[in-house]
């Protein structure tokens, strides 16, 4: 009977297209995001539109302009009040969001979590990569870029919380493998070019031997190049930057930049939107009655993988 | 023996290169009123301010009811029953006037203000004046002299055993000012005792009990008023005599200067017009709130005009904006020389300079020089007390500043030079010399206006007088209508005549 | 070419009850901009008069209110305060890491207000006593604040878990259907807007802002007042922040961050102004919700984020100049 | 309890040439305070003294500088400008992206200007003509600008390659053996320092800041002047965007971001005040040093970032007492 009651739920909701994975243009689907402005979302938001145009939805962007948990809880509040089809979110802060994650699954609206993940909360899913494990990654590279030796320094934008675990992987991670490399400063550069630029400056200058800047953010590591520069080190100073905006690409090519951390955020996007959309159709049956058993019917955690960008692969990356 | 209520030994105050008070003594007794004279920047306000503890002495003694005291704050002063009308206006513009009259004295119940009952106190005491306003409008929507009223009543309400008073006349009306006098009497009767700051020697002599002077920051003397002379006092104030207050008059030239024709401005403003010739000093007198100084800023392009033709020289001329009037040598002098008048923080070659700078530039440059020998001629011209032409205006007496200001504008060579309220605060030598100037001025061929609330001045002074009733004008007189009794029945309406044209 | 706006002969004089009739209108104009908004948006978006959305728009902009509450009293006496984010942050964050210690999350709270009073004494007596520029201190007092919870939370948002359900109930709780916080939020604007127009106390702030010099000379303890202006902005910042606290469960060092700016400009649309002498609580309350309103528009109506900042910074000069327009207000 | 600094009792009358003393010897203070900090710090780190590191710090300044000199006037009109941070942005990002669709990069950056201009324009009028109140017509403006910014880039930081030499010269080249960066610091400051203390029309602007009313019944077109003070201030945001893009290469749209409370600080540090009729570029470009300085410290140092904001907070409160203290100066 179990078996019956699924496929006639299933053949009433695909019912007049040709296939399961068709919706139709009204149906809506969200990306509630904070710091909204920034250019990393984009790229999530590019994977969740390929998935759109191929499920024949509508996707859209929207979020928290500043770094601030009462917007981001508005926000999603205000998405809920709409109804829509489904969510992906990403967590400004796990504990306050989880709230309001409940209230959508609770309201019958499928959430899936991105990027940053409120753990605790009803969410079926969360595509990302740790960001410790991001910071780990970074350490790797430039470890072994440097040979194992030398001080390095780090520059960052303390109080936020994805920040703040790249800088706790890195750190970490260098510590247990790489003993011959100092972590001699953790700067902050306030997600501001000029900002990093004079930070950096005065890290030159401070550290005479300085071999390698690991920077957590995208405007950051164009900072720390230009000041690198100014100085008459680039290559002397090894840079690994985070997330591949234009910027930062060049800067890799042109060699001031030593490598970036690219997450797979394409793949947040495209493959959240494909979860919402199986969820909202009930066309992932793990089991039978899933939602009363209390079975998940997407994978719960999925990572969605850090490449190291480095000049030898760039250009795949600048052809995007 | 009446008591001592306030006594003043060797008081001596030095500010940076002045000393504005030396070893001067002072003696208040119960229900006398008591007046303090002298030129201006002789040094009375900063003696005042210094017995409500406004200021601190360098040396001196203070005593009330016969106790030593140190005022620290004009906490203190007040608490001690010292209640002072202060020189400059010091209202609150953004509060209502009843909140301004009781200021840290408002009824309360349970740190609550009783609004109710503050409106009562209030509208007793405004009563007294006649006042057309109520207790609840803004201060800043009221004009100087019913801001000065204002001020006034809020020494008053305050149950004090000394009241001072600095010009409190300076910008009112003798109907005004009578009706105070009548209040102070009444003060005195219950024997309160009163300091009482004026350069009107009418007022003086009608008033008061006993006259200290002071003459840069010295004490002179102080004499009873009933033994003694306007001629004697001001002897004692300017260490000479003054023969005359007021020059002759004119002979205005027939041809005629500028002609305003049915100028409309609000309420305040209405169908008014007039001519002014060429050489002739036109008084314009009012009650307070009659409009003089709307018409003026209307004429002058201040405020926005409904409709209004203006002729200057036969020649109609657009004004609708206060540069307009400039280009064409039409200057108003504000009456409200703190709020709109001076730049109190810079200093008096830059107050002088402002109404220069397009004759001071050279290349875009302001050529220093040229500035400060422009501004050392006003200093010497009007006689203004100061060190020298960097000092900052704020920090001249009330009187030098007016000067500054007329001198501000009188450099500038005017074709027509409307003064509101010109010698406001200012002593009898510098009022003699200003009437002058505006006299030398005139039978240069200068048109000038002048507004007062002084009527011995507006007889004494103008060739003719505008009487403005109402906002509108009452009449024009000239001759031997030009006297007290006429010009007051026409600015009370009693004369409602058609304007004279 | 129009006369200055400080020129009083621009002020027109009426009858009687001038006062309470400009006052009213004033911040009818708000009240109408408002009102005219909510109708335009309840076509554009069906579910914008939904009871959810009514409720999840002042839910947002409860803490701002709250805040604006205080910087108006700041700027009423002429002054200023750009320290009322860090407080809101320290605040939570003494009152987190207190409670994540064992302390009773209450008596947590007591210390995290009486670390933001501490802060606004110092404030007050910097700018009342010391007299240095408002602005140049508050800013500093930005960092030194915005500091300490940086140092106590070593910049991780602290995860306040196990506190008692009371606590919570401020910020997630709901009494008659209503939550707690809106509940709260009436109290301080009604307490506060009595207060602001009768009391003795407050009514020397505006004495001051209007008229320092005169405001000395009448006898009122400027430096003083002024010490307590301060005091009262850094409390209602320090509430603000313990309530965000009990509402999201996470007192982080970033919370609070662009309040001020928020905050003051609540005011600016609500009457205010920068020399002093003037603001009401009703208007800094209108101010926050004209604010809250166009940022829901903004979700409600799917604007792209990238249109976001200039929309808003439209709406924000639409409405002031609508005001300024409609009531030749005075600025400067 | 003293008297309150509006009391004109309270202004001090010296000697000969008073005025031009006391402004030297106020000055002098932050100069005092500056030589005092790089003693120590000379001591604290071997490094600080060394060329590089000065040249470092005097670079990190620029773009603060440049923007603060602007600041300064729309300070000593009574004014305020809030909008300059997104402007300088703006200006990056209009020449980045018209550069990038192929303009030469020099007319680009002439339209960067126009547009800052532009801005300036628009709120010069709103605040000189319609008579906003400055804070909240340059708040409306920092989003509409930073909006602007935003729809250009979509978001993303603009790499601007392949641009001719000659411009990147500006903010990345050296002119005898000193950064051009710096030496166009230098003429901006040296320009506008002679500009405001001896052309007529940068009078205008302090009479303007010292009595508003009385600056319109004196015949100063007031309106006027205003627009013209936002356009300059606008001109200089716009300048420091391009060259922040020459530096860079790269116009992002958050460069900027928080400039304009640095530069207020700066100007106030260097005497201005939010009051008007004081400050001058001198003044603001040491106050600009001043907090170079400090954030250099912080990192040769190596305070933790968790303690920095404190650090800075609390020297700003410090240099600012002292500069009170020793001269008493008039704050409000
Ligand atoms: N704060 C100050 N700084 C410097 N000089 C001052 C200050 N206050 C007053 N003076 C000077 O002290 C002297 C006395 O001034 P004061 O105001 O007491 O004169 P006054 O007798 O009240 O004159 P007036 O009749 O014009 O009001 C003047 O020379 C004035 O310039
Ligand atoms: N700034 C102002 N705002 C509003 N009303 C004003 C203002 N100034 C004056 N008034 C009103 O206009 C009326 C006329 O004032 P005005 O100053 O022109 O009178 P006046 O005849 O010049 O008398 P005086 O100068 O003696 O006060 C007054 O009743 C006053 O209430
Ligand atoms: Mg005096
Ligand atoms: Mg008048």
């Amino acid at each position: 009977s179990t078996n019956g009651n699924s496929s006639s739920t299933s053949s009433s909701q695909s019912g007049g297209s040709s296939s399961a994975f068709q919706g139709s243009p009204n149906e809506t689907y969200y990306m509630v995001t904070f710091l909204s402005g920034i250019e990393y979302w984009k790229g999530c938001f590019a994977g969740m539109e390929a998935a759109a145009k191929d499920l024949g939805v509508k996707a859209v962007f929207t979020g928290a302009p500043q770094y601030d948990i009462n917007q981001e809880v508005t926000t999603m509040q205000q998405v809920i009040a709409k109804h829509p089809a489904g969510i992906l979110v990403t967590s400004i802060n796990a504990q306050a969001m989880t709230p309001v994650i409940n209230q959508a699954i609770a309201a019958g609206i499928p959430v899936i979590s991105f990027d940053s993940d409120a753990p605790q909360s009803k969410r079926y899913a969360y595509l990302g990569t740790s960001n410790v494990e991001a910071g780990q990654k970074a350490a790797d590279y430039l470890g072994q870029a440097l040979g194992g030796h030398g001080q390095v320094a780090v520059i960052t934008t303390p109080g936020e919380l994805n920040l703040d675990q790249r800088v706790q992987g890195f750190k970490e991670e260098m510590a247990a493998k790489y003993p011959g490399i100092q972590v001699v400063a953790v700067q902050n550069g306030n997600s501001d070019q000029i900002k990093t630029a004079q930070v950096t400056s005065a890290l030159l200058q401070t550290y005479p031997h300085l071999a390698g800047i690991f920077c957590t953010e995208a405007d950051e590591g164009t900072g720390a190049a230009t000041a690198v520069q100014e100085a008459g080190k680039t290559g002397q100073v090894k840079i690994v930057s985070f997330d591949t905006d234009k910027a930062t690409l060049n800067a890799i090519k042109s060699g001031e930049i030593t490598a970036t951390v690219a997450q797979g955020t394409w793949n947040m996007g495209f493959w959240g939107l494909m979860d919402l959309f199986a969820i909202r159709h009930n066309l992932a049956r793990p089991v039978a009655n899933w939602q009363q058993s209390g079975v998940d019917p997407v994978p719960p955690e999925v990572d969605t993988g850090v490449t190291i960008v480095t000049k030898s692969n760039v250009n795949a990356y600048l052809q995007q | 023996m009446a008591r001592t209520l306030l006594a003043a030994r060797g008081i001596r105050k030095e500010f940076p290169g002045t000393v504005a008070l030396d070893n001067v003594s002072f003696e208040l007794i119960e229900g006398e009123i008591h007046a303090l004279m002298g030129e201006n920047g002789a040094g009375k306000s900063t003696f005042l301010k210094i017995v409500t503890g406004a200021l601190q002495p360098d040396a001196g003694e203070i005593q009330l009811a016969g106790r030593s005291v140190r005022l620290h704050s004009p906490v203190d002063a007040r608490r001690m029953g010292v209640a002072i009308v202060h020189q400059e206006l010091s209202l609150f513009p953004d509060i209502s006037v009843m909140e301004n009259i009781l200021v840290g004295q408002a009824p309360t119940r349970a740190g609550f203000m009783r609004r109710r009952q503050m409106q009562e106190i209030c509208e007793r005491y405004l009563a007294r004046f006649h006042v057309s306003f109520s207790p609840s409008e803004l201060v800043k929507n009221l004009s100087v002299s019913q801001q000065q009223i204002v001020e006034i009543v809020k020494a008053l309400v305050t149950d004090a055993s000394v009241y001072i008073f600095d010009e409190p006349t300076s910008a009112l009306s003798v109907e005004d000012a009578s009706r105070l006098f009548d209040v102070l009497r009444e003060l005195k009767s219950q024997g309160k005792g009163i300091i009482y700051v004026s350069h009107k020697f009418d007022e003086i002599f009608q008033l008061t009990d006993r006259i200290t002077v002071l003459r840069d920051g010295a004490l002179i003397g102080t004499v009873q008023t009933s033994r003694t002379s306007a001629d004697d006092v001001i002897r004692m104030m300017v260490g000479r005599s003054i023969e005359r207050i007021y020059p002759d008059k004119g002979n205005p030239e027939d041809q005629i200067l500028l002609r305003v024709q049915n100028l409309n401005a609000g309420s305040k403003c209405r169908n008014v017009s007039f001519e002014l010739r060429k050489g002739e000093i036109l008084g314009v007198f009012g009650l307070v709130g009659s409009g003089r100084t709307e018409i003026m800023r209307a004429m002058t392009g201040v405020d926005p005009r409904t409709s209004g033709d203006i002729v200057l020289d036969g020649r109609p001329v657009r004004i609708h904006a206060v540069q307009d009037a400039i280009r064409h040598g039409v200057y108003y002098l504000t009456e409200d020389r703190k709020e709109q008048g001076l730049f109190l923080k810079m200093s008096i070659r830059d107050n002088v300079a402002v109404t220069h700078l397009d004759r001071l530039a050279k290349r875009g440059l302001l050529q220093r020089v040229r500035a400060r020998e422009l501004a050392e001629q006003v200093i010497r011209d009007l006689r203004v007390k100061a060190k020298d032409d960097e000092q900052l205006v704020g920090s001249l007496s009330g009187g030098n500043q007016q000067k500054v200001m007329i001198g501000k504008w009188v450099s500038r060579q005017p074709r027509v030079l409307i003064l509101d309220e010109p010698t406001r605060g200012i002593d009898v030598g510098a009022k003699a010399e200003i009437h002058q100037l505006l006299r030398k001025l005139a039978n240069e061929g200068i048109g000038i206006i002048v507004i007062s609330s002084e009527l011995p001045e507006i007889v004494g002074l103008s060739d003719r007088v505008l009487v403005v009733h109402n906002g509108t004008v009452a009449g024009v007189l000239s001759g031997s209508d030009m006297n007290d009794e006429i010009i007051m029945e026409y600015a009370s309406g009693l004369h409602k005549e058609i304007a004279v044209g | 070419m129009q006369p200055t706006d400080t020129a009083p002969a621009n002020i027109q004089n009426e009858r009687e009850s001038w006062l309470r009739k400009v006052t009213r209108i004033r911040e009818l104009t708000i009240v109408l901009v408002i009102i005219v908004l909510c109708i335009i948006l309840s076509f554009l978006s069906s579910s914008f008069l939904s009871v959810d959305n009514i409720v999840t728009t002042i839910l947002s902009i409860v803490m701002t209110a709250i805040v604006s509450v205080g910087m108006t009293v700041a700027l009423v006496s002429g002054g200023f305060d750009l320290s009322v984010g860090s407080v809101m942050s320290m605040a939570g964050v003494v009152t987190g890491s207190l409670a994540l210690n064992g302390m009773n999350v209450w008596l947590a709270a007591v210390f995290g207000l009486l670390a933001s009073l501490c802060s606004g004494l110092i404030t007050g007596l910097f700018i009342g006593k010391v007299k240095i520029n408002p602005f140049i201190m508050t800013l500093g007092m930005q960092g030194v604040v915005q500091g300490v919870a940086y140092v106590v939370t070593q910049g991780a948002p602290l995860s306040v878990t196990g506190v008692p359900k009371s606590f919570l109930y401020l910020g997630q709780g709901n009494l008659l259907g209503i939550p707690v916080l809106i509940w709260i939020l009436a109290v301080v604007v009604v307490v506060s807007d009595f207060i602001m127009r009768r009391a003795v106390v407050a009514r020397k702030v505006y004495y001051i802002g209007s008229n320092e010099a005169a405001a000395y000379l009448s006898g009122i303890r400027v430096s003083k007042v002024k010490v307590w202006i301060y005091i009262f902005t850094a409390l209602l910042a320090g509430i603000a922040g313990i309530l965000t606290l009990s509402r999201f469960s996470v007192a982080a060092p970033t919370a609070g961050q662009g309040m001020e700016l928020q905050a003051i400009a609540a005011c600016i649309i609500g009457g205010a102004s920068l020399t002093g002498g003037e603001g009401t609580v009703l208007g800094a309350l209108l101010g926050s919700v004209l604010v809250g309103i166009v940022n829901d528009a903004l979700v409600l109506l799917n604007v792209s984020v990238y249109w976001q900042s200039l929309v808003t910074g439209f709406v924000l000069i639409a409405a002031v100049t609508l005001d300024v327009l409609t009531h030749r207000k005075k600025t400067s």
